[in-house]
């Protein structure tokens, strides 16, 4: 489906002439959500910007090219080695909203095994928690999790398992009191039945988890980032408005809510069941959550995970989505 | 005293298991104070009957016995391939016998350095065998096996390793030695002048199986048989022995 | 006086002691035959050490199911092309600072230095470098593969018998020559010495990198059944590496007997 | 007729060809200045690629702020144990195999079974029996110390020059002092071919479970680093490892050194 | 055609970084058609001599060359170590000179033929040199040496290594050869009674610089030897000789 779209988009670029190209390095991850609508819909054409899909198979190269100019835009999470990539001199600027942890939705939680005697977070001082890396999103709302609570990560052994099937499974087998892990594995567990979820994450933090990263050229180039950002703000609206709206605390399904659904599955060769389980929330505008960038440097500057100090100032640019905003309206 | 092998036979096994006959019928004496050499082609069974005698190989049947002797006879074997232990320093490799019948340590001084000296190597008393040349290290080797002063001396090609000059100069070494010693001695070898050279007896065998050829009495003194007077005879004795085995040397040679 | 008469008996007799030929059967049998009792009648739990018998059903399970299909392609993937290309590198490299005198000097210090690394420590900067895909297993692999196999031609190459070389030179061969026929020849056996110890290193390489950081082969099945406390599917992947070290080792040897047939 | 004379000139000159002895610093040096070049005037960004001095540097300020101190020993506790444990195992293992025939007919059989198993295999497995702290980092080293160690042990002691058995039993030893006298000093250059061999795989399989299953340790410092990026830290690491290793193998030689001092 | 060494001498730096002076002022001539053979105690630089004339060592001073040839001269050398390539086959290894300088292989395998023929080496034409006994292993060195059909044959110890009984075989066999092929050589051995036997002129050197003590003519038949008649004679060149060297064998073993 998306090849069809690429080259649909291609052959408009080359008729009309002044068409930008630019290269999205991206995952293909539900999170991608709104990429993968602006891509199908063609909204990228309609800022007249020839958008190719770059994939990748994990987070971390996706900011390294972003820095390295290799694509022009990236799609991931926001990481203690995206900041140290800054420390260590690398470029780039987070622009736009990808993914975050809210209040009353479902996205990221910790879990415990069904029949585990604890119940609230403060149960877990000296027992293991499971999380993917050292300096990885979850180690951030890990941490952030017990001090809100009281705790630190010193009260608690944090075990990293390298994966997330790893979190799931050394749950099952109880070798970890508990994890945290996301949507669409939170549903899969309390399916399957082994595990409970003790908190959500967006209950207790706000947290942005995930973002849209420019390149210091793309970000240079003012006229193309912004057109890039309509088209991207516009498929943020889209999916928030199709399935991420409520009506009295209870999210009910938009009038385009197939169609999203539809689009994710296309890109992310899943199961339409399965992205309906794990729809992470998102600004309805893209806005980034930008006290929270600082929040997360202090902190991870706090736990020694990053090597030199950085300014959040320098790393996030909400001026071009403002901008583009003011234009769509 | 004498050592007696009495109808000794050797049959081995070989790796497509045939039985191989080594030696058949092996029967002679070594007196007191005799110097009994062995020759014969290669693979004609020298070794296998001296390690018979030594006791590192069982025969397939007939005995080997000490006669008119009371406790357990001592037995001091020189190897072809030396055997020295190499984590030794000579004078260890020396005295090694005496400290395994449990000598005291005044006693494995004494006689430890009483043959390091007879055999000249009273300045590398301390080396490892390492250090040492090919003929340094069968003196060593002649040391520790007279060491523990055995009533039978066995040696195997003791000098074979040993170029033509070196082994020269220690065959009349170990005359001089044996003249102080006077030990009773199987003493093996391929090489028919040495035989003559250092005999009172030779024993030649012949090959598949391995049987007394000839015994042949050597009728020179003991000493200085290389002098021009008893040139003419000794050579007479090597060409005799040589004509008993030549053919099988030939034969030897062509397997 | 009393006659004397002192027989002498062989004293090293007991170098000689056989061993009935069966015994060597008996160990093993024996080892599997105790294990599947005390995991039948449940002296350990299966849970810790399932039974032979369940091992090798499990096994025949999964290789219907197709899930060790995909593993070990992805397993064989990985150390077929590393091996491949760090033992050509390796045997390249060797004979080159084995025949120049220069490449030697600067090279092989060079060598030396990098060779006490363990290897597995470079993984994670080749992820940053190479990305987390196949390239950075397969790099990894033909690194630990390269220096066993670099260090044993290189001293194949010195140790060739210099007397082979002043041979050849007067029966009339030139620099060419004594290189082709009688260095590489030479060195053979060493390569095969370096090449059949890097075969254990890159299998313990490509265990260790599936088990870091991959999401398909036979480690990373381990450390996910490992992860589930499926001890039987685990055991199945221990098993498939054991196998595929033995294969490993023999294929190397029997290539060995082809190419040096003259050897002692 | 014209005379001919045709002098005789050495065709194997060749082969005594010297080269300038400064030669050998020049590859390390060239690389390490050519390096800290790349990286200085940013060819490479020094995300991928840290400057030498930049890693010195580094390594010194980790030094000082004690992080190095805990991660090493940590390390350090793990492979020394281990190290010993399977050191000790394999050369007792090895000594019984090798003497007692018996023992070697049933045990062999079963060690050459489980030596292909690439050991890191099993670290699930044994976090299963053990739990995932020490004990099973240091069993899994011990084991992967133990093969090579009672392989070589055992092949040391079969090694042993039978005629020295011979000569000892010639001038009367006993079977005890034929062990000790001589099979035991008769196998050590064995032993310590196996101890050097271990002492690499030792370091490989300390790496890698620290990777796969530790908080902490040079192995798990090195993965952390890379995971957060910090390509400096995640050098010294290396380079901590690699002086390890080194430090390893110096120390078995220096060992060897004084307990063989006969070895040619 | 002779080929002539003039002044040769040879400075070695040892390795406490001493010059040690190996050969000193070496002059002499070998003739077509003569059999030399340098005789000497150990060290006294006889395979270095050897290696200079063969092309395999630089001369620190003076020269060896060939006189009255056109091209090229051809060498065939027999090492003491045998150096055949494990590799290769009897076959290949006595055809590998020819190989090597173009030779078709018709002519190969006639010329290979007729030396492995010549040496009695037919049934093992196939055989690698692992399968081979010592004395097989010294006839295939030699037969690869005569392939090329040299100007001048070197010969370093080649039966050194072979028990007594097969050494003297293979003297025998080595001047049936030679009186086929009446090749020029240099031959240097360790054993006075092999120099007797096989020379027409033997070079006696002496230890400490390696220099030339005496040239022996020996005038005997080059055949038969070994008779009766000329044992006394033989017996006495070899006692000549054996008197010039001793002092120095007995200090070379002391070293
Ligand atoms: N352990 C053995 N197994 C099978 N055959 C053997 C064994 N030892 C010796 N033989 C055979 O017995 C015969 C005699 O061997 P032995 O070593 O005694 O001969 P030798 O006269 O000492 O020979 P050499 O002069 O070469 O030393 C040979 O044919 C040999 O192959
Ligand atoms: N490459 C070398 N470096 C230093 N010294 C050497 C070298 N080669 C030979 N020598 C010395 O030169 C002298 C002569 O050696 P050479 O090997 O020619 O003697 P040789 O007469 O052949 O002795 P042997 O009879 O033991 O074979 C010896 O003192 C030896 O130590
Ligand atoms: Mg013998
Ligand atoms: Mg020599």
């Amino acid at each position: 489906g998306q090849e069809e779209a690429n080259n649909s988009s291609e052959g408009a670029a080359d008729s009309n002439g002044d068409h930008a190209s630019i290269e999205i390095g991206m995952l293909k991850l539900t999170s991608s959500a709104p990429l993968f609508i602006a891509l199908e819909k063609g909204y990228f054409e309609e800022e007249g910007i020839d958008a190719q899909a770059s994939w990748f198979e994990a987070a971390q190269p996706i900011a390294v090219a972003t820095a390295g100019g290799d694509v022009d835009v990236g799609a991931t999470g926001i990481t203690a080695s995206l900041y140290n990539m800054v420390a260590g001199g690398e470029e780039l600027v987070i622009v736009a909203d990808k993914g975050r942890e809210q209040e009353g939705y479902s996205s990221t939680a910790l879990l415990v095994h069904s029949d585990s005697d604890i119940e609230t977070i403060e149960d877990l001082k000296d027992k293991k928690v499971g999380i993917t890396q050292t300096g990885s999103t979850f180690h951030y709302m890990a941490g952030r999790l017990l001090e809100e609570h009281g705790l630190t990560s010193a009260d608690v052994e944090l075990v990293p398992v390298n994966s997330i099937p790893g979190l799931m499974e050394t749950l099952q087998s109880k070798q970890v009191d508990a994890v945290l892990l996301n949507e669409p594995n939170i549903t899969m567990v309390l399916d399957e039945g082994y595990g409970k979820v003790i908190k959500q994450v967006g209950d207790v933090i706000d947290y942005q988890t995930s973002g849209i990263f420019f390149s210091k050229s793309f970000a240079g180039d003012t006229e193309t980032a912004t057109k890039f950002l309509k088209a991207y703000a516009k498929a943020t609206q889209y999916y928030y408005d199709a399935v991420l709206t409520k009506e009295n605390g209870e999210i009910v399904p938009g009038e385009n809510y197939d169609e999203v659904i539809q689009i994710i599955a296309e890109y992310t060769d899943q199961e339409p069941a399965v992205i309906e389980r794990g729809l992470p929330y998102m600004d309805r505008d893209g806005k980034l959550l930008a006290s929270d960038i600082q929040t997360q440097i202090d902190w991870y500057a706090k736990e020694e995970l990053i090597g030199a100090p950085v300014d959040a100032d320098k790393i996030v640019n909400t001026n071009l989505l403002d901008q583009a905003l003011k234009e769509l309206e | 005293m004498s050592i007696v092998i009495e109808n000794v036979e050797k049959t081995f096994i070989d790796s497509k298991k045939n039985e191989v006959t080594a030696l058949k019928s092996i029967n002679f004496t070594i007196h007191e104070e005799e110097f009994v050499v062995l020759v014969g082609p290669s693979g004609c069974g020298k070794s296998t009957l001296l390690n018979i005698v030594g006791g590192l190989l069982s025969p397939t049947s007939g005995s080997v016995y000490f006669d008119g002797i009371k406790e357990n006879p001592t037995l001091g074997i020189v190897f072809q391939e030396i055997a020295l232990f190499p984590w030794r320093t000579v004078f260890e490799n020396v005295v090694y016998g005496l400290q395994e019948r449990g000598a005291s340590k005044k006693q494995q001084q004494e006689i430890g350095n009483h043959y390091i000296d007879m055999v000249g190597l009273t300045d590398f008393k301390d080396a490892y065998p390492k250090q040492l040349s090919g003929g340094m290290k069968q003196r060593a080797g002649i040391a520790r096996a007279l060491a523990v002063e055995p009533d039978l001396l066995l040696m195997d090609e003791p000098f074979s390793a040993l170029d033509a000059q070196t082994r020269t100069l220690m065959q009349e070494e170990l005359l001089t030695i044996w003249n102080r010693t006077r030990l009773s001695t199987l003493y093996v070898t391929h090489n028919i002048e040495e035989a003559v050279y250092l005999a009172d007896r030779v024993i030649v065998l012949s090959r598949h199986p391995g049987q007394i050829k000839q015994i042949i009495n050597i009728d020179l003194p003991k000493t200085g048989r290389n002098d021009e007077k008893y040139r003419e005879q000794s050579s007479k004795y090597a060409d005799e022995i040589w004509q008993l085995i030549r053919h099988d040397a030939e034969a030897a040679l062509k397997e | 006086m009393e006659k004397q008469k002192q027989v002498i008996t062989n004293r090293v007799a007991f170098l000689d002691k056989k061993v009935p030929f069966y015994t060597s059967f008996l160990g093993i049998a024996g080892i599997l035959i105790l294990w599947e009792i005390v995991s039948r009648i449940g002296i350990v739990s299966p849970l810790f050490l399932p039974a032979p018998s369940n091992i090798v059903i499990t096994g025949w399970e999964m290789l219907v199911s197709g899930e060790i299909y995909g593993n070990l392609t992805a397993s064989l993937y990985r150390i077929v092309l590393g091996y491949a290309i760090g033992a050509a590198f390796g045997i390249l490299i060797g004979l080159i600072l084995g025949f120049f005198r220069v490449a030697d000097a600067i090279g092989t210090p060079i060598v030396y230095s990098i060779y006490p690394i363990p290897k597995i420590a470079l993984l994670p900067l080749f992820i940053l470098w190479l990305g987390i895909g196949e390239l950075s297993k397969v790099t990894i692999i033909a690194l630990g593969v390269f220096f066993p196999v670099v260090i044993n031609t290189f001293s194949g190459v010195k140790s060739v018998d210099p007397m082979l070389v002043k041979a050849a030179v007067t029966f009339g061969s030139n620099r060419i020559n004594v290189i082709r026929k009688v260095i590489l020849p030479g060195a053979l056996p060493m390569i095969f010495a370096g090449l059949k110890l890097a075969a254990g290193t890159s299998l313990l390489l490509l265990v260790s990198a599936e088990m870091i950081a991959a999401q398909e082969g036979i480690g990373s099945m381990v450390l996910h059944y490992g992860n589930l406390m499926i001890t039987s599917k685990l055991m199945v992947g221990v098993l498939i590496l054991s196998l595929l070290g033995l294969i490993f080792n023999r294929a190397l040897r029997w290539l060995e007997n082809k190419l040096i047939p003259w050897k002692e």
